[in-house]
């Protein structure tokens, strides 16, 4: 469990670092997963060579998705759009440092399905991530 | 105060909670309202079929056909008999309480509904006892109306009695709320709908497997339930249904052993209950679900009730001693077995997740009643949810366990 | 000739063989085509996850509800890849055959179908492949056709491809017949129907237990097969489905699983394969279905089919040898293992019950096949049906026992 | 099986004693079991006491159907109507002389099915007798 909720999670569940939204933006998108109500929206500034300048993300839900909404749009700051296109699952695993069943998986996958359908639409990534 | 039933020897019948989920930390199940676990008898039920009598049923002459025969139709008798039905001609077997509700909807629904005509619900039924309505009404265009829930979670009755001046021609209502815990005053509700001229089907799947159901004392025109919230396997159900009913609908589902004839364009139906029964049906399921019965039964289905009326008792009283959580529903007294809670600050998810990493199963979400949770505000909840094998010992681990969440969270 | 099977090692998997019927006699069971034996590895799977994992799937985060999910959807992505699916989403859990069927039928049908449409089957179809068809004629207003079957049990494929300039929207065939053991030529059947513009059903409950079947290489839209065929549990079937096809269809049952979003009046559906799901599923049958699959992968589907082959054509000689013995098929070489056979003077009711008598389980009736009875002006056949733990002597002793009826009956 | 197909069955199977049809008759009725093709027909004769005086059978079907409707016939000569509509399972069964399992049993039962239909009428004995 300290494993599973490291302080980390809770931290940023707590006291987000990157919590807000900005118009105008570049792109933004807001999705929800109905079966927990955890919902994300996130916002973000890119400069003329497509690179990453200011990212931010609003919502609610549990801890995991928070935390790792948070954390995911720490990451792709300074980042090119490419390189965040190619984002996986891997990488929120990672950021998030904790192994998931296939309901929580959901949660922290949802900022990583928000950010990608709002650079790059829907229809491309619902395979993808399913 | 006495136990109504031998929680010890009761637990012992059941081999998962044998199961150390970490060393030296048996699994505690609090997810009954989703499915029940099984006892050995109806285990060694299935293992013994597969193993003596395995054969399709019906039409075989052979002795392992007409053993199989016998073993599911005997099922299907000691079913009947547990609610009270007075043939065995009124007991189809489906697959779960979803599909008996949509056969209602598909044969009776389709074959007696005309446009505007009005279906009465309530805002507490599960989803199973919602989509089927809303599919029929979108087919032939019907009305929906939905009887309001009270913020303690009962039904409002004065609602329920002006919505059947709408003359609703079916009155559909869960016998008790999968979240809620509410158990519905039955016999009162389909007095009143039968008074206005409407037919009464009931979700009995939280009702059936928990305390005495009988069809004909609640005066049920349908009565729908799943093994496997009470001790038996998936895959099995029952519609009952009044025979003067069930003679009169039209087949369901169309293939081998529901017809007594087939010509290339026409076929004739079967007689009752194989009528709505196409293909091979679930066998082992199905005896599986008469050995779950005859546990039931050895235990006794009014000592079950006591059980768990104690444990209601006892873990409302002790969830209310936990700051910040907040229990749905109404007074113990009114409740089933079925605890539904909000925990301040922290998201259902979270409290079940820490609840497993404790071996405590419980479930986190709508439970498939979203339209009650959107009622309450609440994009989910955490449920813990009891049975014959629960005992005290185990909701003070769960407030324990609650405590703990409550730590990591402050 | 070498077996391609160990005969004695396969047998030994399936305890009911351990079983004696009368002291010294154990079971010769001869009616695989109404329902197969299951093998230990089925039986333990099942009572595995009644004793470790069983929870309800899905919604759950808790660990026994994680394992039981994970066990039901490795199951349908191994039975998905069994049959050459491009993913599991097209893999969709029904009870059986008949409920596959019915799926298309009332799903795809009726959102695909104008009054006046035909639809094309063939003579040789069991109920479950006729019945839902004209249970949807009638509703929506169709016209059905039905290929010729030949003398020989084979189809008329003149009479196919004269029947497909009807334009036929929707074409359905068994890819085995159950009575005759025909095997059917499906690739070049759905070539055909496909150029004339039909969409295709191929029934596989009796080609898919039997050898090898790849939905791609066959280029069939829709596939129906039964697990309690192919060595797996009753209860649970699938329908295969080619994605595009799937996405674009309505839902079928209502309820809960099958949903996005549920509020009082409309509800969103699930992605696939969950859309076609409603209610808990068949949660222990659908990990015995994986485990059967299994069995039959480290068998080895095409030493399966050869295995029956060798069966086929030695049951063939021999019962030819029997006066007053006729089975009905074709030869050996196009032919399953299923031989249905009338005697000359003595009802099939007959046969079955003196062979019933010498412990040899076979089936007599119409085998839900009763146009082609009609067609074959029989009322009854007697049927002899073979799978991989069948091996000669058992046909041996089936010969004999026919000898034995001949004595009775002379 | 020796106890099964008893020499009577067969033998009334192969030479039934009562096979036949009447005209004029009192009482006349024809069904059939769709599930295996057995077909039975009663003829039956009576004086004015409404005592059968005589009955014949007619039909095709496996030996059990046969042979019961043979010894049924037979077995209702010289009896008086009332008697008749009393008849139940353990009659023919009785007059077999073996037990039957589900499937044979609806064979056997064809003939009394038959029989009381003709006498007074189907709809009052499709509960008893299913
Ligand atoms: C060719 C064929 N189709 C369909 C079925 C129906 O299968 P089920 O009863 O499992 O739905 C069967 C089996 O009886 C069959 O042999
Ligand atoms: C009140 C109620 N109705 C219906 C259902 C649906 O049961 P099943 O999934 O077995 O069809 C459930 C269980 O989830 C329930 O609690």
């Amino acid at each position: 469990m300290d494993d599973l909720y490291r302080e980390l999670i809770i931290d940023r569940y707590k006291n987000p670092q990157l919590q807000g939204s900005m118009d105008p933006h570049d792109y933004s998108y807001e999705d929800d997963n109905p079966l927990c109500g955890d919902r994300i929206r996130i916002d973000v500034r890119v400069d003329q060579e497509g690179t990453v300048t200011e990212a931010l993300f609003s919502g609610e839900g549990c801890a995991i998705s928070q935390a790792s909404a948070d954390l995911l749009v720490e990451s792709i700051i300074g980042k090119n759009l490419d390189e965040v296109k190619k984002l996986s699952t891997e990488h929120i695993l990672e950021l998030l440092g904790i192994q998931l069943g296939p309901v929580r998986i959901k949660c922290a996958l949802l900022s990583l399905k928000v950010l990608k359908a709002g650079v790059y639409g829907l229809e491309e990534l619902e395979e993808e991530l399913l | 105060m006495i136990s109504s039933i031998d929680i010890q020897h009761v637990k012992s019948e059941f081999p998962i909670f044998d199961r150390e989920i970490q060393p030296g930390s048996p699994i505690i199940y609090l997810d009954s309202a989703a499915t029940s676990q099984k006892p050995r008898q109806v285990i060694e039920a299935i293992t013994n079929y597969y193993e003596q009598s395995n054969a399709n049923i019906h039409r075989g002459i052979h002795k392992l056909a007409e053993e199989a025969t016998k073993a599911y139709e005997s099922a299907r008798a000691r079913i009947g008999n547990f609610i009270g039905a007075r043939s065995q001609r009124e007991i189809i077997f489906t697959r779960n309480t979803t599909e008996s509700i949509n056969l209602v909807a598909r044969s009776w629904g389709k074959a007696n509904l005309q446009p505007g005509d009005t279906i009465l619900l309530t805002e507490m039924e599960h989803h199973s006892n919602i989509v089927p309505w809303q599919q029929l009404a979108q087919e032939i265009g019907l009305n929906l109306a939905f009887v309001n829930v009270l913020d303690n979670g009962q039904i409002d009755l004065e609602d329920y009695h002006s919505l059947l001046e709408r003359e609703p021609r079916l009155v559909g209502f869960t016998h008790m709320s999968n979240m809620l815990g509410t158990i519905n005053p039955v016999a009162d509700m389909t007095r009143a709908a039968h008074a206005a001229g409407a037919i009464v089907i009931v979700d009995g799947a939280q009702s059936v497997p928990h305390f005495p159901v009988n069809v004909l004392e609640l005066d049920i025109d349908f009565l729908a339930f799943s093994a496997h919230k009470m001790c038996g396997p998936t895959g099995i159900g029952v519609l009952y249904g009044r025979e003067e009913l069930l003679e009169e609908m039209p087949p369901f589902l169309g293939g081998g052993d529901m017809i007594k004839r087939v010509e290339l364009t026409e076929f004739t139906t079967n007689s009752l209950p194989y009528k709505f029964e196409a293909g091979t049906p679930a066998i082992e399921a199905g005896i599986g679900f008469g050995a779950a019965v005859e546990f039931l039964e050895s235990v006794g289905m009014e000592n079950i009730r006591l059980h768990e009326q104690e444990l209601t008792a006892y873990a409302l009283d002790r969830l209310e001693e936990v700051p910040g959580v907040r229990v749905y529903g109404p007074a113990a007294d009114q409740k089933g077995g079925v605890m539904s809670f909000s925990f301040e600050g922290v998201h259902p998810h979270d409290v079940a997740q820490i609840l497993d990493s404790l071996s405590i199963a419980v479930r986190a979400g709508h439970h498939c009643a979203m339209p009650l949770h959107e009622k309450f505000h609440l994009p989910a909840t955490t449920r813990a949810s009891f049975y014959l094998y629960t005992d005290k010992s185990e909701i003070d681990r769960l407030i324990e366990g609650l405590y703990k969440v409550k730590e990591i969270f402050n």
